[in-house]
């Protein structure tokens, strides 16, 4: 298939799907992370993980709007505003969450799964009557648009670029608060022995609900920067939702450089197939590969082997 | 009767006289055909209710892919009756007579290799439980094997469920991709659309129900029954009492999975098509929520809970449809939270012990403890209290 | 191939004949032991009394597809209430009954039994993709019922209890194909479509036109419904450098592909490549943004801001009705066009009696309809014309060409198969 | 005590078992054997790798290197219900019974007959099942609490509970991991009457920080630490070791 083309055209291509697989790449750090922190260190199964995003893209688009309307001199960096808010606004609808269903399950993960995908109905169900039921389109500064051309051919997308850079400040934030911190000590503590972290003073409900409420803001966060590549309606949640167990679950469920590691792999095998096969079979090949490996090495890419 | 008296306990008779007398008599006389069918069509959905009460309820192996072995004997069924309803004749009009519509379509000029089996109805009854079975099997193998279990087995399966939806869709030419197989006419030269084949297959599906609930209680009394709620709550214990866990699962396992097949042949029988969209993670996870809302350990709560939410959604949706998701949505929270052992555990507390009371003469109690599984009252270890 | 279309004219024409027959004969006894005034209208049951007559209205309320349905909802609702105020069909004021299709196959089926059993209504307006087409089409044909369908859809169907109000495949297609062919001189193509039925036959259509033509088709490529990833798919375009991307993306995956393509770098407005699509209406665009597709055509036979009389009409009921915001699509005008020649078909024939509105069907027009003039094809479609507009920023189209003729319906068309 | 005899003497002999988690090498190296109808205790601090050998034995961990014969049939390659069915059983260290069901279940699951899916089906609850059941239950003390959901038994009987579903296996090598921790006084008394009733016949390996109990039931103590033996003997001889007390003691 490359018969036709010269070298520098072909190189000037690789480099573009490099790209594009680090954008992906990133895309899925940024989907899986808030899951990796709920499921991977607390053992809940959020399965409305994807409309916490999709809240922070109504959010997003909620202050597009009254940025637009009342104050258009600042529409040009309102999209930060905006993150901030969809951290808050999924943190805080996280903690209450946390308060009222979670917290009353964490002896039983898989009540977890049912308990919130009845949530998820009920959240797509808000969504539906409050924004209604089509898509919404958010509108963003201009400077987030278009691309940088680098040559004829090698354009880097803005927003995959803000995506990457977005993406290595929250990682990086969420290993100080988990590595560096004493929130992140006090939450891995609880993790390990709740009863022990209990017992030196640790006040582990109020750590659950941080922990929660940290994961459910970032992906407030990742559904806030998905607005500039993808849609926003009340069930555009439930597209997230596999691909985001599936790397959370290849990484190694408790491990968050499994997670990065898995996104990596993950986002690599899927557009280097999608560069050689059409899309459909290139998506069915890359779960296929992650299931396939997932049956023969259960406890995903990453995973300490312990003393039982 | 001894044979009856083992297999299940006064209160388990009743409970299946209940459901035998609902099916067969209170609901074709209450309705009509079409609320009948209709009803006959959640029916369908509680033989893989029944077999997520084995396989989640007792053995704790929450499987999120039971859409698919529900959608393998769907399909199986439905490539029977498409290339019945794909006569030379019937299909003239096609370029290539004789294959069905949608691969006409698709510019397939000859029947695929994989189709040519499903001319035989033989052949096609003996697919709908191998299919799935050794589906089931290889999943099972290669999972508990090397003891993937709980979260994770849930996440691959619901995986699986989400790939077997995209290859449906993505291959139309063999498979009628995203419409499904549709128009599905006649079985064996007898017209399965008029009211009368509705009747009939509705009483077929009710009779395949009860024998799949005698068939699954013979499972639960047998020492098998014991070792899976053994399993799921020491599974190490079972190990070194010289049982391979393993196995066990698999059983379990390819057992719900036929039973899902059954429940799809007979959802393809009676609303005349199948689709993707009964493959997918959706309706997946929709039947474990049937189970639970059922009560997760019991058979007859499976049924139950599968025909109330079926119902609601169908009488929510008709008077509130804008709002049906938030009540939807609510019942589910509402089973996890606050009756976690959902319509027999309500039963349990609140009815079984008047029936107990009406039924026996003092005999026998009932344990306090819904979780554990119905007590063997007239077992030889009841019979002969130690001294 | 020839032989196809004659037989299924044949097929419909002897259904209809006997069908028609059969009606007549019940007429004859039915206005002789029945006189009755409701009666005479209505010999087979028919939810119809002396005033009010009532229909089906059968869409996703909820679910994936209430997204693209709640247009065809409102519009199917606008005319029936326009209907009303003018003193309804045949003196009977239309009541509609309302049910959810909760964006379930089976649902769909399920509520157009109760619609056609329970509550006997006359007609039907409803059903979006064609799966939920293709599950209650055995339901209309068996209880007889008579279905307005109003999605542009891939053709190859043609049901005697159906009336497609949107454009079949190949009137959205062709014209569209000759255009980017002739006025912009396209040569070479890319298809890209969702993986699913429309998009794949459509593909199939394009291709075999485009190299009908003597042009080439350079890639086709199908993503999964819900896809939101397309820079791999946007890097092959690049490479292959076509003239002309075809797309046929839809619902969500929409919004994710035109994003990434105009961060990538492609700018539609410079036609280098040309986008044309065939899937995305202004209700489409409110979700993927107007700057976002500025500079796309898309071919199909409606546009909001067509500028004729019966347009600026409709827009401004529509508007009334639903909401200054609201904007109209191709789909929701064909959904409006529905209760409009069910009326009509009903006039002609002097009954509600399904086969006598289906006899009554072929030749109906439409010199009101908001895209102009339509008639009804023999093989139950519309003629119609098809049009091509630019995308503005302001998520409208802007009209740039229409065929001078009406565009025959051809659900089976010969030698694109 | 000439250890490097001939092994075939012994039930169970380890030789130059490792295994290493991570790099960590729990067990190192490690020769230990077991005679015919010994009661052989394993003693050291925490981390020393008792619990670990254990799991090696029975299959629940597996060895990085070495060997493990079990009557001259070597359990390394074997997965762990067939090292059960070999004649191993095994105790946890906290009670692993099965809370849902009787005591009665709890004993007639452990019974040796219908290990197989089909065999499971198939089971019937005859007189021999529910004899046996009965015997064993009167030696663990359970007698008159057969009917009892397990969940509902103290501490001690739960321990007694998983003793009784090995010895209804009646294996020839039987594990004990601190099988009287969290009892009574009169719960441990009535632990070792039981243990040393139930060697008749019987090896049985039990690992234990509860010196007096040791001291009451052990006819032969290894000593561990990081995975190594650091003494073997008799009790009296491994307390005299200075290498011992040193471990102890210093730590």
């Amino acid at each position: 298939m490359f018969a036709d083309y010269s070298w520098t055209e072909l190189g000037s291509i690789f480099a573009m799907q490099g790209f594009a697989g680090l954008i992906l790449f990133s895309v899925f750090v940024l989907m899986a992370l808030g899951l990796a922190i709920i499921f991977g260190q607390m053992g809940v199964i959020n399965m409305a993980h994807g409309e916490f995003m999709i809240l922070g893209a109504y959010v997003t688009y909620l202050c597009s709007n009254i940025v637009e309307t009342y104050i258009p001199s600042l529409f040009g960096i309102y999209f930060f505003f905006a993150m901030a808010l969809a951290f808050v606004a999924a943190g805080a609808l996280g903690a209450l969450v946390e308060w009222s269903l979670i917290r009353h399950l964490y002896k039983r993960p898989l009540d977890t799964l049912l308990a919130t995908w009845g949530l998820s109905l009920i959240l797509q169900q808000a969504y539906r009557s409050i924004f209604g039921a089509r898509e919404v389109g958010v509108s963003l500064p201009n400077w987030l648009l278009g691309s940088v051309p680098l040559t004829d051919i090698i354009e880097i997308p803005i927003n995959g670029i803000f995506v990457m850079v977005l993406t290595l400040v929250i990682a990086i934030g969420v290993y100080f608060i988990l590595f560096r911190s004493r929130m992140g000590m006090q939450t891995r503590a609880v993790v390990q022995n709740r009863v022990m972290a209990g017992a030196v003073g640790i006040n582990t409900e109020k750590v659950d609900r941080h922990t929660f409420a940290l994961g459910c803001g970032i992906a407030g966060i990742a559904g806030s920067a998905f607005t500039m590549i993808g849609s926003t309606g009340p069930t555009a949640g439930q597209l997230y939702i596999v691909d985001t167990f599936l790397i959370v679950v290849f990484g190694g469920a408790a491990s968050l450089l499994g997670t990065i590691a898995s996104s990596f792999a993950i986002s690599q095998a899927q557009s280097t197939m999608e560069f050689f096969l059409s899309g459909s079979m290139a998506k069915v090949l890359t779960l296929l590969t992650v299931v396939g490996i997932l049956m023969l090495r259960p406890e995903g890419l990453f995973s300490l082997k312990i003393r039982r | 009767m001894t044979h009856v008296k083992s297999l299940l306990s006064r209160q388990e008779l009743i409970g299946l006289l209940v459901v035998a007398a609902l099916i067969f008599v209170v609901m074709p006389l209450s309705m009509d055909i079409f609320r009948l069918n209709l009803f006959g069509k959640y029916l369908t959905y509680a033989f893989v209710a029944i077999g997520l009460v084995l396989c989640w309820g007792k053995g704790g192996i929450l499987s999120l892919g039971q859409g698919v072995f529900f959608g393998l004997g769907g399909y199986c069924m439905a490539m029977y009756l498409k290339l019945e309803a794909s006569t030379p004749e019937a299909t003239a009009i096609q370029s290539t007579p004789g294959i069905p519509d949608f691969m006409d379509w698709n510019q397939i000029t000859s029947l695929p290799w994989f189709w040519e089996p499903f001319n035989s109805l033989t052949f096609t009854l003996l697919a709908i439980l191998v299919i799935p079975t050794l589906f089931a099997f290889v999943i099972g193998a290669a999972m508990f094997k090397r003891r993937v279990g709980g979260v994770y087995f849930a996440i691959i399966t619901q995986a699986i469920a989400a790939i077997l939806t995209i290859l449906i869709i993505g291959q139309q030419g063999y498979t009628g991709g995203v419409n499904g197989i549709t128009d599905l006419r006649t079985l064996k030269g007898w017209d399965i659309r008029t009211d009368e084949a509705k009747y009939v297959l509705y009483y077929v599906n009710g009779g395949l129900l009860i024998a799949v609930l005698l068939l699954s209680q013979f499972v639960l009394k047998s020492k098998l029954g014991r070792l899976l709620v053994a399993v799921r709550d020491k599974e190490d214990r079972v190990r070194f009492s010289g049982y391979d866990v393993s196995n066990i699962k698999i059983f379990v396992f390819c057992f719900a999975a036929v039973l899902s097949a059954i429940g799809g042949a007979m959802f393809t029988l009676q609303v005349g098509f199948m689709s993707p969209s009964f493959v997918g993670i959706v309706p997946s996870i929709e039947m474990v929520i049937f189970c639970a809302v059922g009560g997760r350990l019991s058979i007859f709560g499976a049924v139950y809970g599968t025909l109330l939410v079926n119902w609601a959604k169908t009488t929510f949706s008709e008077i509130f449809p804008e709002l049906w998701l938030f009540g939807l949505g609510g019942l589910f929270i509402a089973v996890v939270l606050v009756f976690p052992n959902g319509l027999s555990g309500l039963y349990r507390s609140y009815l079984a012990p008047l029936v107990d009371r009406l039924i026996s003469r003092g005999g026998s109690s009932y344990p306090p403890e819904p979780a554990s599984p119905p007590p063997d009252l007239d077992g030889e270890a009841n019979a002969k209290p130690a001294e | 191939m020839k032989r196809l279309k004659d037989l299924i004219d044949h097929r419909l024409s002897r259904r209809s004949v006997l069908s028609g027959t059969a009606a007549a004969a019940m007429l004859a006894t039915a206005s002789t032991f029945a006189p009755a005034f409701a009666d005479d209208v209505n010999t087979t049951g028919l939810a119809v009394t002396d005033d009010t007559v009532k229909v089906g209205i059968l869409h996703s309320v909820t679910g994936t597809m209430a997204i693209s349905e709640t247009g065809s909802v409102q519009a199917e609702k606008l005319a029936i209430e326009q209907i009303n105020a003018m003193g309804g069909v045949l003196g009977r004021k239309i009541e509609y009954i309302q049910e959810d299709g909760a964006s379930d196959w089976p649902t769909f089926a399920e509520k157009a039994k109760k619609l056609l059993v329970n509550d006997k209504v006359a007609a039907v307006f409803g059903c979006w993709t064609s799966a939920s087409r293709k599950a209650v089409l055995p339901v209309f044909e068996q209880y007889n019922g008579m279905l307005y369908y109003p999605t542009f859809y891939e053709g190859l169907e043609q049901s005697p209890n159906v009336i497609y109000t949107g454009q079949e495949a190949t009137q959205q297609i062709i014209a569209g194909i000759d255009w980017v062919a002739k006025e912009k001189g396209a040569k070479s193509f890319y298809l890209l479509g969702s993986d699913y039925i429309w998009p794949r036959t459509s593909n199939k259509i394009a291709r075999k036109h485009i190299e009908k033509l003597g042009l080439k088709v350079v890639g086709e490529e199908y993503y999964p419904l819900g896809h939101t990833q397309f820079n791999s798919v946007i890097n092959k375009i690049k490479l292959k450098k076509p003239d002309v991307i075809y797309a046929i993306v839809v619902g969500g995956s929409n919004v994710a592909f035109y994003k990434q393509l105009k961060a990538a770098g492609i700018d539609m407005t410079k036609e280098k490549p040309l986008l044309l699509t065939i899937s995305v209406t202004e209700d489409e665009i409110r979700g993927i943004g107007g700057e976002n597709i500025e500079g796309a055509y898309a071919a199909m036979k409606y546009f909001q801001s067509l500028d004729n009389e019966n347009n600026a009409e409709f827009v401004k009921s529509f508007k009334e009705m639903w909401g200054d915001d609201i904007v109209i699509g191709d789909v929701t005008q064909a959904a409006y066009l529905g209760p409009w020649l069910w009326k009509a078909a009903v006039e002609k024939a002097g009954s509600f009696d399904i086969d006598k509105v289906r006899l009554a069907s072929p030749g109906i027009e439409l010199t009101t309809a908001p895209e102009g003039y339509v008639r009804v094809h023999e093989n139950h479609h519309l003629w119609s014309k098809t049009r091509i507009g630019l995308a503005k920023p302001d998520g409208q189209y802007e009209l740039v060409y229409e065929t001078t003729d009406l565009m025959e319906p051809d659900p089976f068309p010969e030698g694109y198969q | 005590m000439n250890t490097i005899s001939n092994n075939t003497d012994f039930l169970l002999s380890i030789e130059s078992l490792s295994v290493s988690f991570d790099g960590f090498k729990a067990v190192n190296d490690l020769n230990l054997y077991v005679d015919e109808n010994e009661i052989h205790v394993i003693i050291g601090p925490n981390g020393a790798g008792k619990t670990t050998v254990l799991d090696l034995i029975c299959g629940r961990t597996k060895a990085t290197a070495g060997s493990i014969k079990f009557r001259k049939k070597e359990l390394t390659q074997l997965r762990e219900h067939e090292i059960v069915r070999e004649g191993v059983g095994r105790k946890f260290q906290n009670p692993s019974i099965y809370e849902d069901l009787t005591v009665f279940e709890n004993l007639e699951l452990s019974f040796p007959r219908g290990r197989s899916v089909f065999g499971a089906l198939t089971f019937k609850r005859d007189a021999e099942v529910t004899t046996r059941v009965r015997e064993i239950a009167e030696m663990v003390f359970l007698d008159a609490l057969l009917n009892m959901q397990a969940a509902l038994l103290s501490h001690g009987q739960k321990q007694w509970l998983e003793i009784g579903m090995l010895l209804i296996q009646d294996p020839e090598l039987l594990m004990l991991d601190e099988p009287v921790a969290g009892m009574s006084v009169s719960e441990r008394k009535q632990t070792a009457k039981l243990l040393n009733e139930i060697t008749k016949g019987r090896s049985v390996m039990v690992v234990e920080h509860d010196m007096k109990f040791v001291e009451d039931i052990a006819h032969r103590v290894t000593v561990l630490h990081q995975g190594k033996i650091l003494s073997e003997g008799s009790m009296a001889k491994v307390q005299a070791d200075p290498k011992v007390i040193d471990v102890y003691l210093g730590h």
